[in-house]
């Protein structure tokens, strides 16, 4: 990260991705968050527009009042001050499977034009090249949650036409198909990724580029990804204001454990 | 009033080669790491493990050529670590056998065991490979009892048509170690702060061994019945070692231990780095105590958790690579 | 952070006639008494009862003519007294409609509303009547959709043939009324002792009202969250009322009151002393705290619990029959 | 109750049958215990020759160390020095269902040889001449404890050849009929009544006469009891010793709550 003089003027693409992310939240919602970008954006939304939105941590903590970042959804910051401490099994079915949560964030190494996300691995199952950590709740909270936010390095590999592994569905072939598989609700709403923000038409449910970063073209966006990317409705993404790069800052990472 | 304290070499030795085996924690947290790094001193071998989301304690066991399959969710440390190196390693290499499963749905499973049911209902994983692909054979099911036969089935709601769920099959493991706050010798557990999914794994395990901080007394934990984690005949073993989760955090205790984290990731990425690390703080060590020493006083003591918050605030925690 | 706290008439009047609605509580301890009351005050009509050990809640209310249907286990106040009076001559009557479940039965169909499923499976019942008949008539059933369309239905475990399970349906109500040791304005809700299924029926409920003996703050109750009951999003409306559950127990704040319970049962066997009662103690008083006064203060200290036991040790308890 | 001189010389019918329940329990087994004569067997079983039985209360209580006799199994006496406090779902699922109950107490209006127990009602279900509370947990403790002890009073017309309705599954119709329905474990071992002792026989699983009460004949019981009841192996119940009768008296239920 550059420091500069005045910070409203210039921020890191960390910076950008979690102010972005955070305006995906909105006020008196409940939101399921995973460890890095999503626990800046959370604790941001909750300390700048959206004071009551209810943070839920896969591992049982639930209603957490956040003083230091957590490096996992199982820190014992995220306790501290917390409305309820329980269990997975509690958080994913009383919570998660019965409704309640209204946005989920997700992430993972390959997603596609319909937001499915792979994070298991690369290649043949059986014998990959690559192994990931595998799904833990992001299939759940992909299935579950009453919409997903994904956040995704912005790579052409990484967007590619076709994933090797659907760990987390997404609108799965389009159309219909999400719900014909036997999902009851959910669905990616907006993907941010490290180049721009993508959403989905609302029948079809293709991905679109809804904005391009700023120093970035639509043009720019479309080469770097995978699959055929509709760019027509592209405008720039908005910038962080000052105040939300001061409290990110000073608030919710002055430890730069997750801002770059 | 029996006793159920043991030592920690002993409790280890009750876990014979090949045994199905869960431990409790969530990725970086409050896993019986004493325990584990003492089944690996011990040389367990073709161990068959079941989990939701382990971290390092799965990850040096899987290095340390003690696991022959594992049903799980996820394998790695989050931020620590955003990956088990050993785990990747392991499967990359063909040399572990497993079943993918989601977090929800491995906790399912176990709560499932833990009602005495074959299976539950979820709402889950439909349309995902999750659910479409299989990573064991059906010969490799019908091979090994203690694999259910079908990885999941489908079921229509009796109760309205065209409503689908997706029936996951009960886990039932030999053994189930957990590691805790606070025990009696009588073996009453609490946890403090989040639970994780340790009490329904223990609940479908034949013996539970309960690793502690402390051990309190039973007037203490009968105070509070509300927080008593297992009803008293569920543990079998307890076992008393303080700070027996680091590197990982124990809420109201201590903190997740970077440094050493870092190392741990550092090392389990190179076999050889991976060898001298199990050299130096386990086959290099006779016990858990001498462990400690090698970790040092002033590094456990830059850990412990501050009462007011549950951990420890001043942390230097930034991600150190 | 908004309060969530109004008062106990306003608060009833939020359940129209018809309502689907369960309450907290066990036989003789916990069930939100004052809220009771003031349901019958207010001359509710057609509530339809989901519970499994009710006692002289649900029998007042059958008794005052609120009630037009209940799915249940058991009506009665253990030994305080060993039928419900009212529950009994109505069914005898054929004044009112009901189903019978065990009450392991009841407690798993809120689970399953609670935990988002359609139903759950269980081992129990087979064999049974409970299982074999069926006290609503699929005509009754299929009139109103918030009776479930079948009782129950048979599997067999798809993971191993001849494995039979019984599969109860989801219960999903409009209201649920908890009364609870502790809750903040916010609505966070602590309860000391047994939880009864208070959890699962406020998790299956639109609307949670929750009734307490005592309002503590937010700081307070975040001190300890592995003791509270539900999520912030679970409960809609908090109501201070002290011995809110009187005549019944409510650990750490007081003790059942027999005096009071055997001249409910009493009344309750002859309608026009049931009627006297009803005049005496909910028709003739405009609120709850009236109620109290007419019981009076003395007996009330009588009640008021030892810290050091959580009920009243001195209690002269033996049935007064 | 009669007051005599020497305790150990006399004793109430309540207390005989307190005793012998009492004696069904087994040191260090797991005991589901209901309101009544179960609650006096099991806490005298505890302080005498079962010291380290475990104690369960449907209402969630778990490892009591009762000081005082509860009146309910939700009384907060259950509560105080209880290992574990939770739930009916706790109870139901984690301990019962588990098969981690060794031993349940259960009592009704009718019984009938094969140890099915009707506490539902008399007469037609649908129009019944007599409403009881129904189940509760009567009919679960029935189907999922390891076996069951029955309390129940000996009237001709409570110990029927068939009862009005089967709240409890016992052996159903003796043999292999309860495996057959779908039961996993479990069926009565004992009937304790107000005039003797039935057990059933291992393969027809029909009631036989085990004792009389000390004062009757088998002939007796055989006129009070609806069905066909076997009295060849009858011989008298034991009575209480000393010992039992004071602490019963003395310790479990000085107050005379349920104790005549």
């Amino acid at each position: 990260m550059t420091t500069v003089s005045n910070p409203a003027l210039t921020y890191s693409l960390t910076e950008l991705m979690a102010v972005t992310a955070a305006r995906e939240i909105q006020d008196n919602e409940v939101v399921f968050a995973g460890t890095g970008l999503p626990m800046l954006g959370a604790m941001l939304a909750q300390k700048t527009h959206a004071p009551n939105c209810l943070v839920i941590f896969e591992a049982g903590a639930i209603g957490s009042r956040l003083r230091h970042l957590p490096m996992s959804v199982g820190d014992p910051r995220t306790v501290r001050g917390a409305a309820l401490a329980a269990g997975l099994a509690e958080v994913f079915t009383y919570m998660l499977q019965a409704g309640k949560v209204d946005v989920g964030f997700i992430s993972g190494a390959q997603i596609d034009r319909f937001g499915n996300i792979n994070s298991t691995s690369m290649g043949d199952y059986h014998h990959p090249s690559v192994r990931f950590p595998g799904s833990g709740g992001s299939c759940d909270i992909a299935c579950l949650a009453k919409r997903t936010v994904i956040i995704a390095q912005h790579e052409k590999r990484r967007l590619p036409e076709k994933i090797d592994y659907i760990t987390s569905p997404g609108w799965l072939n389009g159309g219909e198909s999400r719900k014909e598989a036997g999902l009851i609700r959910g669905g990616p709403s907006v993907v941010v990724t490290t180049r721009g923000v993508l959403r989905f038409r609302p029948t079809s449910h293709e991905a679109y580029l809804a904005s391009y970063h700023p120093g970035l073209t639509a043009e720019n966006v479309r080469e770097e990804t995978g699959f055929m990317l509709d760019t027509a409705d592209a405008s720039e993404t908005p910038i962080p204001t000052a105040e939300e790069l001061h409290i990110l800052r000073n608030v919710v990472d002055p430890e730069r454990i997750f801002l770059k | 009033m029996t006793s159920k304290l043991i030592g920690l070499a002993e409790a280890a030795a009750l876990v014979p080669d090949g045994a199905t085996l869960s431990l409790g924690g969530f990725t970086a947290q409050r896993h019986p790491m004493a325990f584990v790094y003492e089944l690996i001193r011990q040389k367990k071998r073709d161990l068959y493990l079941f989990g939701h989301s382990p971290g390092g304690d799965w990850d040096i066991l899987i290095g340390a050529g003690c696991v022959k399959r594992v049903e799980l969710a996820y394998e790695a440390d989050e931020a620590f670590g955003t990956i088990g190196p050993r785990w990747r390693r392991a499967v990359q290499a063909g040399r572990i056998e497993w079943e993918d499963y989601s977090n929800f749905g491995m906790v399912t499973r176990f709560q499932a065991g833990a009602m005495g049911l074959p299976f539950l209902p979820t709402r889950t994983a439909f349309g995902s490979d999750v659910f479409a692909k299989q990573a064991l054979t059906a010969e490799q099911r019908a091979a090994d009892p203690r694999t259910s036969p079908l990885k999941q089935a489908v079921i229509e709601s009796p109760f309205q048509a065209g409503d689908k769920l997706l029936l996951l099959p009960a886990i039932h493991t030999e053994f189930c170690v957990l590691h805790v706050q606070k025990a009696t010798e009588s073996g009453l557990v609490r946890v403090e702060g989040q639970t994780f999914a340790d009490n329904i794994q223990a609940l479908c395990a034949d013996t539970v061994i309960v690793t502690a901080e402390e051990i309190v007394s039973e007037d203490f934990m009968r105070q509070e019945p509300e927080r008593t984690l297992l009803p008293p005949f569920a543990v079998a073993h307890v076992v008393h070692v303080p700070f027996g989760s680091h590197p990982y955090a124990v809420y109201n205790y201590y903190d997740h231990d970077p440094r050493q984290l870092k190392d741990y990731h550092a090392a389990a990425m190179i076999d050889e780095d991976f060898q001298s690390y199990l050299e130096k703080y386990v086959y290099g060590v006779p016990d858990f105590e001498s462990y400690l020493a090698v970790v040092g006083a002033a590094r456990l003591d830059s850990l412990k958790a501050d009462p007011e918050y549950g951990y420890s605030p001043n942390l230097k925690r930034r991600r150190l690579d």
